[in-house]
């Protein structure tokens, strides 16, 4: 009974408590790397160096108006900011956050679930929160939004297919579907993919950029062309369900990319005798350190860049991302059968 | 009370019907065309269903082919609607009696 | 087929939207009529008029004296050179002799201001394409020169500092100094935006080919300042018909080749470095003696009408004036605005390209709406 | 007992979602209810120990076939006054015909049907991945080339048909 239905539920609940405190906190975290970038301060002054400024964030939206446009589809004005938001939430049921911890006596394997389609699940759930945002953007009745919302879906389902191509060369490492297995490969082979596997790292750095619509690449919200794309006209809560399921989206990708490139939950450098005291810090730890690392590449990548123009976010995305991926598997199952 | 296949047929044979009678009333050509993705994930449940009683993976490997027909016709139909519409400025299929003689 | 339905909103063929006067990148209360085509644009449609304060008519019930502070409302993001162009201009008609330490304060004043315009027409545009960290850069410096404007005349935006005749006071003690300072804090600068900005391949492909315009159009459609000098056409009215103290002064006028939105970027950031070398030279050679000139209590020119051009940030800044001889007031006063003889290009430079590329040619032919509207 | 729970909510959501797919009075809300319709049949497919599937189906009916239905209905039939979306008298002929063959179907699967349950424990795992890419590679590696000629034939049409010039 304690183990099949009340040790999932408590996990489902610190994961959930944890990603939403992430996010406050990554909102935090950017805006005070991109004011250190720019040599300003960013919030200073909720909480001692702005460190309560989510909270306070989080009560303006809770406060705040919610508009629904007129002749807006209220129906589908409604839905929309919750079909983003649930499946970036979902997609955390198959990341292995740890290796097996034991507590009182029991076993508890680090993660909600372990799926033996794990990795295509993340795929196929992260392809349904689109929706949210072509309906979002048709539904408000407003040319901008529209714009936005339509140069949105092109762009994911673009950049989706290079995504997918790279993480088909990890599995054929790994040589299976679940996320414990492929960080299991890693251990079993000395090796963290993302070393033996630097361009579909790259490939994965650059297709999440873009994904999860951020600079350079966030041209379905480019404030300065689109006002602010695909929710230009959503505020308060609704408003925050889309900021929240960005964010969100953000350390999918991020936990997805630890998980398959980074070697997960494992410690560095297992095999050098005198850094074995790296072992010591537990799996959750190295997992945390390891995706807030690249989350803080995303807020590096912003606070540097200009953005792409549509164009060229496409040609950069079927011209080059996309073939060079191809690429990439076939030299990758070439060494395969050859090695 | 256990599942059996027949309810699994029951159920697809429901979802046809359904997707035979949107295709038989709907005039929208995008809706007759979202009744045929119906019928096939009708056709689909009837293949897993069978691949499961039968313990026999062909079932799954076939419904693989049918998603693979879906796409394929979904991307030429609505390219046709497309082209159809920039046309003619309408998706109404009794108004499509261009090839009709 | 029904005939009378109405058109579907998002037709395949084009739409047409309304960028502004809300919107977050049109530099004010600009808007743009656009027809699209997918996201190209057919055709751009500049409405202007909403900051119109009525400068030229108001100016035409006000003393000479007054009408300074009013020039200060036009561009207000270079209060100084819109003073100097004015104050020239009435020098000009009045044949008024200006003492030579004027002159060159008021070369040191208007090269600051070039300096600090330019940087916030760096970091707009550079925010415009996404890179806000330009943006913040540029305003970093930008403030300097604000600190340089406040200790001279007081005023951080509209300075109203120039005076008929003459300056109205003297440069501070030890403020020459703190120019001469201040050029080498912003000589340091200038790689810090050129490795943000210059080599970027981001940067490039977004500015590269996109609003060329040739020579011979750009002279067609009436450009001035930096984006004419980026099509390669030689013409800085500093050179051409010197004022102020650019006669003493050396100095080189960039000049581009392409004529697109990244060669008007590297010609004015060129001009960064010309300002500077200028500002150098004029606080060195800073000369002894009066800083106003003889003039009467009431200015009333004699009868005629003249017309005086400077090179302001965004290109030539004319002024004309004409008067009857009888009144306090100039009978006709009418500007000639940079931003506004360069707004005229805007939909021949847009035209063809996509809705982002709107946003960086705006930002290209920088303009302020307050000197377009007036 | 549990699975026929889920079982009952399952098909009863697949029919309900089904009939307001071709009774929706906007397209494209017709096309949300198609959406609710696939994850409905993936969870279904999820029951019957075929997780592969299930996700295929979400991935590629879902995140991508449904996706392209959403596009066109927005490109073609925004604001477009609400026309008569439904005509029940329509291919009247036919439909009687129809009925009769389901009719049959239905008798058939009644008569013949009713058969044991599921053999559990058989060949089928349902860790079944290895297994389906293994019979798509070897022996119905014809017909897979066969359909992803097919997809690039498809791809290639639309690309012409949908474009404006060549």
């Amino acid at each position: 009974m304690v183990e099949a239905l009340i040790l999932p539920l408590v996990k489902i609940v610190i994961v959930l408590v944890a990603v939403l405190v992430t996010v406050m906190y990554i909102v935090l975290l950017e805006r005070k790397v991109q004011a250190w970038v720019q040599v300003r301060l960013g919030p200073m002054r909720v909480g001692p160096h702005g460190i309560l400024q989510p909270l306070a964030d989080v009560l303006k939206l809770f406060v705040k108006e919610d508009i629904t446009p007129a002749r807006a589809d209220k129906w589908v004005f409604t839905a929309a900011p919750i079909i983003v938001l649930v499946p970036a939430l979902i997609a955390f049921a198959v990341i292995p956050f740890a290796g097996d911890l034991t507590l009182f006596g029991l076993t508890i394997p680090g993660r909600i679930a372990d799926v033996n389609v794990g990795l295509l699940y993340v795929i196929s759930v992260a392809g349904i929160g689109i929706y949210g945002i072509i309906l979002g953007g048709w539904s408000s009745n407003s040319k901008w939004a529209l714009l936005g919302s339509l140069r949105s879906s092109a762009q994911l389902i673009s950049y989706e297919i290079a995504v997918t191509m790279t993480l088909v060369t990890v599995i054929m490492l790994a040589g299976t579907l679940s996320m414990v297995g492929i960080v299991q490969a890693q251990l079993a082979k000395g090796w963290w993919f993302g070393f033996m596997q630097p361009v579909a790292f790259f490939i994965y750095f650059v297709g999440a950029l873009a994904e999860t619509n951020r600079a350079p690449f966030d041209l379905p919200e480019a404030e300065q062309e689109l006002v602010a794309g695909f929710h230009t006209e959503y505020s308060g809560m609704r408003f925050a369900f889309y900021f929240l399921a960005e964010y969100a989206n953000m350390i999918v990708v991020s936990t997805v990319a630890t998980t398959l490139f980074l070697g997960g939950w494992l410690a560095p450098f297992p095999n050098v005798s005198w850094l074995s005291f790296l072992g010591l810090v537990p799996g959750w730890a190295w997992f945390m350190l390891k995706t807030f690392g690249f989350l803080y590449a995303f807020l590096w990548v912003r606070a540097t860049f200009p953005r792409y123009r549509y164009d060229q976010l496409m040609r950069l995305g079927w011209k080059w991302l996309i073939p060079l991926a191809i690429l990439n598997v076939v030299v990758t199952g070439l060494l395969k059968v050859l090695v | 009370m256990i599942i059996t296949t027949t309810h699994y047929m029951l159920l697809s044979a429901a979802l046809f019907t359904l997707g035979i009678i949107g295709v038989m009333t709907r005039r929208n050509v995008i809706i007759i065309l979202m009744s045929i993705e119906l019928m096939l994930n009708a056709v689909n449940i009837n293949f897993i269903a069978f691949s499961h009683q039968l313990q026999n993976v062909v079932g799954q490997v076939f419904a693989v082919f049918v998603i693979v027909v879906a796409a394929a016709e979904a991307a030429v139909g609505l390219g046709i609607i497309l082209a159809f519409y920039r046309n003619k400025e309408t998706v109404n299929i009794d108004e499509m009696g261009l090839m009709r003689w | 087929m029904q005939t009378d339905a109405p058109r579907p909103m998002f037709d395949t063929d084009e739409l047409v939207i309304n960028m502004g006067p809300q919107h977050p990148s049109t530099h004010g209360v600009l808007r743009l009529i656009l027809r699209l085509d997918g996201e190209r644009v057919v055709s751009c449609d500049p409405v202007i008029g909403y900051l119109h304060r009525g400068v030229e008519k108001l100016s035409e019930n006000r003393d000479y004296t007054q009408i300074v502070l009013l020039t200060d409302r036009m561009d207000y993001v270079a209060a100084a050179t819109n003073n100097l162009g004015y104050v020239e201009t009435v020098e000009k008609l009045y044949g008024l002799e200006v003492p030579r330490r004027a002159r060159y304060i008021r070369t040191i004043l208007s090269e600051l201001q070039r300096v600090a315009s330019h940087l916030l027409w760096l970091g707009t545009h550079a925010a415009d394409l996404g890179a806000l960290t330009v943006l913040l850069f540029g305003l970093r410096e930008r403030e300097l020169v604000l600190d340089l404007f406040e200790e001279y005349c007081g005023a951080r935006l509209t300075y109203n500092a120039m005076r008929i005749g003459g300056q109205p006071v003297d440069v501070p003690v030890g403020w020459d100094k703190k120019v001469l300072a201040f050029c080498d804090v912003q000589e340091q600068k200038l790689p810090e935006y050129e490795q943000l900005l210059t080599g970027n391949r981001i940067f490039m492909e977004r500015t590269k080919a996109v609003g060329v315009i040739s020579a011979a159009d750009a002279v067609a459609v009436g450009l001035c300042g930096p984006p004419l000098r980026a099509s390669g056409v030689y013409r800085d009215v500093r050179k051409d018909e010197p004022y102020a103290a650019y006669e003493e002064m050396e100095f080189d006028v960039p000049l581009g080749v392409a004529g697109d939105t990244y060669d008007r970027y590297l010609v004015r950031l060129e001009e960064f470095r010309q300002s500077l070398r200028i500002i150098r030279q004029a606080v060195q050679g800073l000369p002894e003696g009066p800083i106003m000139g003889k003039v009467p209590r009431l200015i009333k020119p004699p009868a005629g009408e003249t017309y005086h051009a400077i090179e302001a940030p965004k290109g030539e800044l004319g002024y004309f004036i004409a008067s009857d001889g009888k009144s306090a007031s100039p009978y006709r006063f009418r500007v000639r605005p940079p931003s506004f003889c360069n707004l005229q290009a805007l939909p021949q430079l847009v035209k063809g390209h996509l809705v982002a590329d709107v946003v960086a040619l705006i930002g290209t032919i920088d303009i302020v709406l307050g000197e377009v509207d007036r | 007992m549990a699975e026929a729970v889920a079982f009952y909510i399952c098909a009863a959501l697949i029919l309900g979602f089904g009939a307001l797919v071709i009774t929706a009075k906007s397209t494209v809300h017709s096309v949300l209810y198609l959406v609710a319709d696939f994850l409905c049949v993936a969870a279904l497919y999820v029951m019957l120990q075929a997780p592969f599937l299930a996700v295929i189906q979400v991935m590629v009916y879902a995140g991508g076939i449904v996706v392209l239905y959403l596009f066109v209905v927005m490109l073609v039939n925004l604001k477009r006054p609400p026309e008569a979306h439904s005509d029940p008298r329509r291919l009247g002929r036919l439909g009687v015909a129809m009925a009769a063959a389901v009719l049959v179907e239905f008798a058939a699967i009644f008569a013949l049907g009713w058969a044991k349950p599921a053999s559990a424990g058989g060949a089928l795992s349902p860790n079944n991945v290895e297994q389906i890419g293994r019979a798509l590679y070897t022996d119905y590696l014809i017909p897979f080339e066969v359909a992803s000629v097919l997809l690039l034939v498809a791809m290639i049409g639309a690309i012409v048909l949908a474009k404006r010039e060549l």
